[in-house]
């Protein structure tokens, strides 16, 4: 275990993103659990070497809010979390409508995972 | 006034993986950038979930061709993490060796293909004639061409013989020699500076709110390495980030061109202090945890972030690779430069969309 | 701007750094992973190799003794034969040529008593 | 010789006639006719003059009442109505130039004492001639187009009272001023044609009577009064130079040993009204600024007459100023405003801007090769005059008709014409092609200028850079016309009126034939025009080509006909060799990320959206600006001015 | 009657010569990267497959500018045997590059449009040269005529040794040579794709590649004016020059138009000015 | 005909589509033009543009989003025309078989002439590969002829 998250709420996060922009950290990435039973979603900021993280747990229904607002660059993180999790991320500054993957007619929300499952090796998830 | 827009991508003579820049030109003068991505997007995470942990080493490896040894190496470092296993010094040495390699290897490709985006054909292949000599070292060491496959769980795979260290060692030093008289076509010649500099500026404070990693931020006047957190062996060998300020993409040639010879030197310097001893441990049992890890790959900073719930199987595996961050930096970069710098800038970040989209 | 100029003059006048493939043929490095090939009288049928196999290339049928390889699957990662506990599988150096079509290899062992196979 | 003078008769009164008719049938058929009828009865006699060849003429007086003195009294009539003009429209240059037109006309016609009478008041030389044949039949041509060409403008624009007989009235009386003004040897007559030009062009270009066509109508109107100026003062000069000498043209040609000292100063100021006239830097303005009026206006003023009068006037003076440094700084004025319209037109993306650029350009040529003044330059000057006014009127109509179809005359709304409109593109293609191009005839004009220019390194070097950038400008337009939709040839020829048919068909074979026959041309109707002055035209014809020589040396040579037949072999082998109808047909190249339609131009792209591509001419907007460029090149053009004014005092 | 046979002779020797230098081309260059390179007939396999390939058009009126180009670049190749005016010849040069441009118009194809507006621009660049070029060999000989070149004892290098590298600077351009291979080239790896030939395959991209054969052979004709008598040295310049394009295009890297522009009006330019004033003086 | 079908196979010009390779493949491909494999000896050039391709060169398992450019692709080159898939993705999907947006290998799609198989395909393999392609474009040309002559 080499990583601790500070855990907040969907509400601080914008204040505690704006926080960590205006210490000088860079974005470096959100990464989306699926927890079955809910989305943990941890974002990483970096500056001069040091990681510091933030992890949000959400509903799977709850909406989200973007943080591209402070960190542009969070855009397409946040439409790829969208777009293969389901998670419901509100205003992100471009948003592209669940496409930047895949195209209509797939699988919608790909990543997600339905239960605990075994080994499925050798099982195409595409039909 | 009429504007002209046209797709550049995803087949592209200029780009050899597919990504598509919607791009308006005034003249031809870029007006805006829209980018489109996903002709690559494989699903390779979710396959982590549905493989069994060690065969996702190969998996990993398969993210990118170029980086492949540090997505595999990186990728036992957070299952070695999670599951607590110490590897053997020798391992760590080789596993800078190789580091090193693959970053000469990848910058070498990436100075050729620069070279390519402004049509300085001959460079090109000088370049990439080079290069092959460091990819007869990786056939030598790693058995293959171009996937070293020489991670895994516990340690390295392949260990060297003195007999392939000292070869290694002659033909390093060959190569050094040889980019000798190449290096200044890139840092001096005429019209590759008209073509380079001043080109796709990006200061320091875009660079960082933007979240560039790498060569470009280092390009863009701050000095982040993330070898110097001393991940592997690098905290026992002597080393300087490599910076340069102008934040154009000259500034991301030197860049890269100064760190082949870094990475030369660490190659070197780490097959020298080369321990004696195992070069592997066996690990048992199944990863319980999560991690994130990060390494400095050739073009950056990667990140991995690795969840095992003591089965077999992971819960989730992700990476974000140096490109990934590169993409709004990119779209910030190409308005209001040339048509016919659009390579040349796209290039500079050294685009691997396949890390990407994975 | 002529850098480049004492590169290419030397080049022009020195000979190609070109391997003449296929006229001539390079000796490969040992341990290069070029394709796999299979003993069938060594194996014993343990599907070890199948499990291991990241790409799902190999595939073993231990009722009917048959062990298959689909060449055109398989990502050369050695795992199989690193892993085999009876060495029925080897390395080669020499890479798998190009074919007009995909084929799988399906070998079939001989078919003496029952071995117990190692899970 | 009855008979030609009679035909000058009508080449003057018949216009005047037709003029009134029209203003006064008010009936669109009635206008109709008559601008058939006189267009064909005025091309016969243009050629009937052609046919008869060189003479003076003189008329006789009319009702005891000499024609010197009707012309005064018409200069004091028309001058009045100017002022009338530059009062109503509250302009004050308008008014000051006038009136001090008047003031210097009184002391002229009143304190300065008699005058010797010019006789013969009507001098027909080649060069009339061939001036005649460009004002009848291609002025004939617009005035044909121009009836239908208005009558359909209205729909367009509708108005309460029909401005049709109005703007008839004003073109057919254009013809009858030019026609007056190359015939004249007399300078007075020669002011008072001139002044009534100044007069239809300031109507025709305010036709539409909005606040810009008005604006741009009293700009051309004072610059050319400033021309005006510079006429009346130049007859001023050379009544007091040359006392007890008519004040014709024709005395001045005949000055031994060319003119010089006031005369010079006074020729300078001639040159300097041709100068306004012929729309030259500092002066283009004025020009573009017509582009708002209707395009036979446009094309009637590039092409036949208006630009052409001040050219001629330039052309016609050249003996008397050669060899003088007048002489040189006219080329180099002339070349001067060749270069920057050629530049400035590269910026534009209006075609009827272009064209006017590319105007104002070719006679800088004109007049360069006039400054030039040698016997090759000044028959290049002649053939320019010539064939400019095929390809240009051509091309004025054809964007007319384009106008009218497509509701613009922006070049980047004429992507893909040639698929809508074949016939006129391709009409548009021959005259932009016969521009610039060989073998047609402009371009032995400007073969034989370069040729005649490397005595003048400058004038020679804004040559070489001018004539590389015409090409850029009229490329860009021809190729956006050319795109053609992705798919089958869907060419299907368009509908186009009697009148736009004859006119826009006669100029185009106009362009191809005379192309084919410059040789005769240069032969038979240009060397006798240079021949008069010069004694050589230094354009020899040898086995079907043209050829510049010196005394003793041929120094270059221009064919024509292999070239036509090269053209006719390759548009022959495209039909017979390469069968590009048996060709399957692919859609364009867009990255692999066609919409899928063969014709399709439109690729998918973010997010998967189609994207429709575009297509635009490079204006070089960041490093060209009209502007900037019209300041630069006006003061450069000033300073050339004051020194050609200067030298012929000094 | 001699005049018939040499324009035959232009239109079956030039073809061969050219594809010939431009299998040079390709070996020389291979060995410049290190490289073997192509068989020295590999032009004339290239031209061979191209015309059994299967003829794909977007319109028609591609190849109607394709056969212009070609029609026009041997008129001039041939005008240039025949001692013709330079003057003309230029002229002519360039109604060929418009056929060019145009076909590479006729198509709505983004990038064919692209690498057309930059044909124009370059003809813009190198137009000026050439003509200078005329003008310097009429102040030498007072005679435009190519035949008058040829009857002049002493080679034109040495009163125009300026010019001449002014026309190597053109030459580049006309070879579509690095650093100026803008607007269409063999080089893949290219933002424009394949410019103005990106939409025309087959047996049209055949033709095309023909003209660029014919084309080589009369800008390197051109060269060889400089030395006319005896007309051997002439060639060994002219293969000199040659060589030098092949060094040049290996050294540099490809520059954007709007260098190209500056740089042909300023330093082209002036060089044939500097040239040319000094003869007058 | 003689000299074009001679021609044929001295001179196969590549265009390169990168599926959804991991670039292993693609920088073989691109190694195998640089001076140590140097392809231009046997006339091949890469053009870059499927107007010019007689080979097509596809690297990679076909994901849903690229399945449409291969086609696109695959129709603007003229016949005739070779397609070789070049490694193990291109073959059959690969070591990517179990990717949710992998719908497998280029014959998925297009049809595919000679398969070279390999993770990554090395240069060598990719000559072969490719001499393989012209053999079959020779069989092309002869049916189409054959045909022609019926």
């Amino acid at each position: 275990m080499s990583f601790e998250a500070k855990q907040i709420t969907p509400e601080q996060l914008i204040n505690e993103t704006q926080q960590m922009f205006n210490e000088g950290y860079r974005f470096v990435t959100a990464t989306c659990v699926d927890e079955i039973e809910q989305f943990r979603i941890i974002y990483s900021f970096d500056r001069e070497t040091e990681l510091v993280n933030l992890e949000v747990a959400i509903g799977k229904e709850e909406q989200l809010p973007s943080v591209s607002g402070v960190y542009l660059c969070a855009f397409l993180v946040e439409n790829e979390i969208k777009e293969l999790f389901g998670v419901n991320i509100s205003d992100i500054a471009v948003d592209l409508g669940g496409r930047l993957y895949m195209i209509e007619g797939a699988d919608p929300h790909p990543m997600t995972r339905k239960e605990k499952k075994k080994a499925a090796k050798g099982v195409k998830k595409n039909g | 006034m009429a504007k002209i827009v046209t797709p550049f991508g995803p087949q592209h003579p200029v780009l050899p993986e597919p990504l598509q820049l919607n791009i308006t030109y005034e003249d031809e003068k870029v007006v805006s950038v829209a980018p489109a991505i996903g002709y690559i997007h494989r699903g390779l995470e979710k396959a982590g979930e549905l493989n069994d942990f060690p065969q996702n080493v190969f998996l990993v490896e398969r993210v990118c061709g170029i980086c492949s040894f540090m997505h595999g190496m990186t990728y036992c470092e957070a299952i070695e993490d999670i599951m607590g296993v110490e590897i053997p010094p020798r391992a760590k040495y080789l596993r800078v060796f190789y580091s090193e390699l693959s970053r000469i290897h990848s910058h070498l490709l990436w100075l050729g293909l620069l070279a390519d985006a402004f049509g300085f054909e001959s460079l090109f292949m000088k370049y990439w004639a080079i290069r092959e000599r460091i990819v007869d070292l990786m056939e030598m060491t790693g058995g293959h061409r171009i996937i070293l496959s020489a991670s895994c769980i516990g340690g390295v795979r392949r260990d060297l013989t003195d007999e392939q260290i000292s070869i290694i060692e002659k033909t390093l030093l060959e190569v050094k020699n040889e980019l000798d008289h190449v290096t200044p076509v890139i840092l001096k010649d005429y019209t590759v500076k008209k073509r380079t500099v001043g080109i796709g500026v990006l200061s320091k404070e875009e660079a960082l709110t933007l979240g560039a990693v790498g060569p470009v931020l280092r390009a863009s006047g701050v000095a982040q390495d993330l070898r110097q957190t001393g991940y592997e062996a690098y905290g026992e060998l002597g080393f300087e980030p490599i910076v340069e300020t102008d934040g154009d993409s000259y500034a991301r040639a030197v860049v890269r061109a100064r760190e082949v010879y870094q990475a030369i030197e660490l190659a070197l310097e780490a097959l020298h202090h080369l321990p004696e001893g195992e070069a592997q441990v066996k690990v048992k049992g199944n990863p319980n945890g999560e991690t994130i890890q990060r390494v400095e790959q050739p073009r950056g900073e990667v990140l991995w972030y690795v969840k095992g719930n003591g089965t077999k199987n992971l819960v989730r595996m992700r990476v974000r690779t140096p490109t990934y961050a590169h993409i709004p930096a990119l779209l910030k970069m190409l308005p209001g430069c040339e048509m016919a710098d659009v390579p040349v800038v796209t290039l500079s970040i050294d685009p691997c969309i396949s890390c990407t989209e994975r | 701007m002529a850098v480049m100029l004492p590169n290419i003059m030397k080049n022009l006048f020195s000979r190609p750094e070109t391997r003449l493939y296929p006229a001539e043929e390079r000796i490969l490095y040992p341990h290069t992973r070029g394709h796999i090939e299979f003993d069938a009288d060594k194996c014993n049928f343990c599907t070890l190799c199948s499990k291991k196999c990241p790409a799902d290339a190999i595939k073993v049928d231990r009722a009917n003794k048959t062990w298959t390889l689909d060449g055109y699957r398989c990502i050369v990662c050695a795992v199989c034969v690193e892993d085999c506990p009876k060495e029925a599988i080897q390395m080669i150096e020499q890479w798998r040529t190009p074919a007009f079509s995909k084929t799988v290899e399906v070998y079939e062992g001989p078919k003496p008593e029952e071995k117990q196979p190692e899970a | 010789m009855e008979m030609a003078e009679g035909l000058i008769a009508i080449a003057i009164w018949l216009p005047v006639l037709a003029a009134l008719l029209c203003y006064f049938g008010r009936s669109y058929g009635l206008r109709n006719a008559i601008a058939w009828i006189t267009g064909i009865a005025l091309a016969l006699v243009s050629l009937a003059l052609l046919a008869i060849g060189p003479f003076d003429y003189q008329p006789s007086g009319i009702l005891g009442v000499s024609w010197d003195q009707v012309v005064t009294v018409a200069d004091f009539a028309l001058l009045g109505l100017i002022l009338y003009i530059g009062l109503k429209n509250k302009h004050a240059l308008i008014t000051v130039l006038t009136l001090i037109q008047l003031v210097v006309l009184v002391y002229f016609d009143f304190f300065t004492g008699e005058h010797t009478a010019v006789n013969p008041a009507f001098v027909i030389d080649n060069l009339a001639i061939i001036m005649s044949l460009i004002i009848n039949i291609i002025g004939s041509l617009i005035c044909i187009y121009g009836v239908r060409y208005i009558a359909e403008h209205e729909e367009h624009h509708p108005v309460e009272k029909s401005r049709q007989p109005r703007f008839m009235f004003w073109l057919v009386i254009f013809l009858a001023a030019m026609n007056g003004l190359v015939f004249s040897n007399s300078l007075l007559w020669l002011y008072f044609f001139w002044e009534v030009t100044t007069l239809c062009s300031f109507e025709l270009i305010g036709h539409n009577l909005d606040k810009e066509a008005v604006a741009n109508a009293c700009r051309a109107l004072w610059m050319n009064m400033v021309g005006g100026v510079a006429f009346i003062l130049a007859i001023v000069y050379l009544a007091s130079s040359l006392p007890g000498q008519p004040l014709a043209i024709r005395t001045l040609l005949a000055l031994p040993g060319g003119a010089t000292g006031t005369v010079l100063f006074a020729v300078a100021l001639l040159v300097f009204a041709g100068f306004t006239k012929s729309a030259q830097m500092p002066f283009q303005s004025w020009l573009l600024g017509a582009m708002v009026a209707p395009t036979p206006v446009s094309a009637l003023l590039h092409s036949s007459t208006m630009v052409k009068a001040g050219v001629y006037l330039v052309v016609r003076m050249a003996p008397a100023y050669q060899g003088t440094y007048l002489s040189d700084l006219v080329a180099v004025a002339g070349a001067f405003t060749f270069l920057a319209a050629s530049v400035l037109a590269v910026t534009q993306s209006n075609a009827k801007r272009v064209l006017a650029y590319s105007t104002i350009a070719n006679l800088g040529l004109i007049i360069a090769c006039a400054g030039i003044n040698t016997p090759v330059a000044i028959s290049a000057a002649i053939a320019l005059i010539i064939f400019h006014a095929v390809s240009k009127g051509l091309l004025f109509l054809s964007t007319g008709v384009i106008e009218h179809n497509i509701g613009s005359r922006d070049i980047e709304d004429m992507g893909g014409l040639v698929d809508r409109m074949p016939v006129t593109t391709i009409i548009v293609a021959i005259g932009v092609l016969s521009m610039f191009l060989p073998p047609f005839g402009m371009l032995v004009g400007k073969w034989a200028s370069l040729e005649a220019s490397t005595q003048l390194p400058l004038v020679a070097l804004m040559f070489v850079l001018a004539s590389a950038v015409t090409a850029l400008f009229w490329i860009k337009w021809l190729g956006r016309l050319m795109e053609g939709e992705p798919g089958l040839a869907r060419m299907k020829p368009e509908k186009m009126a009697p009148h736009y048919v004859v006119s826009l068909g006669g100029l185009a074979l106009g362009a191809v034939v005379l192309g084919m026959f410059v040789v005769p041309i240069m032969n038979k109707l240009v060397a006798p025009a240079v021949e008069v002055a010069y004694k050589t035209s230094g354009l020899f014809t040898q086995g079907g080509a043209i050829v510049a020589q010196t005394a003793s040396k041929t120094i270059g040579a221009f064919t024509a006909w292999p070239l036509f037949v090269v053209l006719a072999v390759a548009i022959l082998a495209f039909w017979l060799l390469f069968k590009p109808e048996k060709a399957s047909i692919r859609p364009i190249y867009l990255c692999g990320e066609n919409t899928g339609e063969l014709d399709s131009t439109s690729f998918l792209s973010t997010a998967d959206q189609a994207v429709e591509s575009s297509l635009s001419n490079y204006y070089f907007s960041s490093s060209l600006n009209e502007n900037k460029l019209n300041k630069v090149g006006n003061v450069i053009a000033i300073m050339v001015i004051i020194m050609l004014l200067g030298v012929t005092v000094i | 009657m001699r005049e018939l046979v040499i324009i035959l002779l232009v239109l079956i020797a030039a073809p061969i010569l050219g594809g010939l230098l431009s299998g040079i081309d390709r070996i020389i260059t291979a060995r410049m990267q290190g490289r073997v390179g192509p068989p020295l007939l590999q032009p004339f396999y290239d031209v061979g497959k191209l015309l059994g390939k299967e003829r794909i058009l977007v319109n028609q009126r591609q190849v109607l500018w394709a056969i212009g180009y070609l029609a026009l670049v041997i008129t001039s190749l041939a005008m240039l045997c025949l001692g013709s005016d330079l003057l003309i010849i230029v002229f002519v040069m360039a109604f060929a590059a418009i056929c060019f441009v145009l076909g590479g118009l006729s198509t709505k194809s983004p990038y064919s449009h692209i690498g057309s507006q930059r044909e124009l621009l370059q003809m813009l660049s190198y137009e000026p040269v050439l003509i200078l070029l005329a003008i310097g060999v009429f102040l030498q000989n007072k005679s435009f005529l190519v035949k008058d070149i040829f009857a002049r004892p002493e080679p034109l290098l040495f009163s125009l040794p300026l010019v001449f590298v002014a026309v190597l600077l053109i030459l580049t351009i006309k070879m579509r040579k690095s650093p100026f291979d803008l607007s269409t080239c063999h080089h893949a790896h290219q933002e424009l794709v394949q410019g103005i030939t990106t939409e025309y395959s087959g047996p049209y991209l055949a033709l095309i590649e023909l003209t660029h054969w014919y084309e080589l052979v009369l800008v390197l004709g051109l060269v060889v004016l400089f030395w006319a008598q005896p007309v051997w040295a002439g060639l060994l310049l002219a293969l000199a020059a040659f060589f030098i394009e092949l060094v040049i295009d290996n050294i540099c890297a490809r520059m954007t138009w709007s260098w190209m522009v500056k740089l042909t009006w300023t330093v082209g330019i002036i060089l044939c000015l500097v040239n040319l004033g000094f003869n007058l003086i | 005909m003689g000299i074009i079908q001679k021609s044929q196979l001295k001179s196969p010009w590549v265009l390169h589509y990168d599926c959804s390779s991991c670039n292993g493949c693609d920088i073989e491909i691109l190694a195998s033009l640089t001076p140590v494999y140097d392809i231009e000896r046997f006339g091949i050039i890469n053009t870059g543009n499927p107007k010019h391709a007689d080979v097509l060169l596809v690297t990679g398992g076909v994901n849903r989003r690229n399945a449409r450019v291969l086609k696109n692709l695959y129709n603007q080159m003229p016949e005739p025309k070779v397609v070789v898939a070049v490694g193990s993705c291109a073959c059959t999907g690969g070591v990517f078989y179990n990717c949710y947006n992998i719908l497998g290998g280029v014959d998925k799609v297009i049809p595919v002439d000679v398969y070279v198989p390999g993770c990554a395909a090395r240069p060598e393999a990719i000559i072969d590969g490719v001499v393989l392609g012209l053999q079959k474009l020779k069989e092309k040309t002869q049916m189409k002829s054959e045909e022609v002559a019926k």
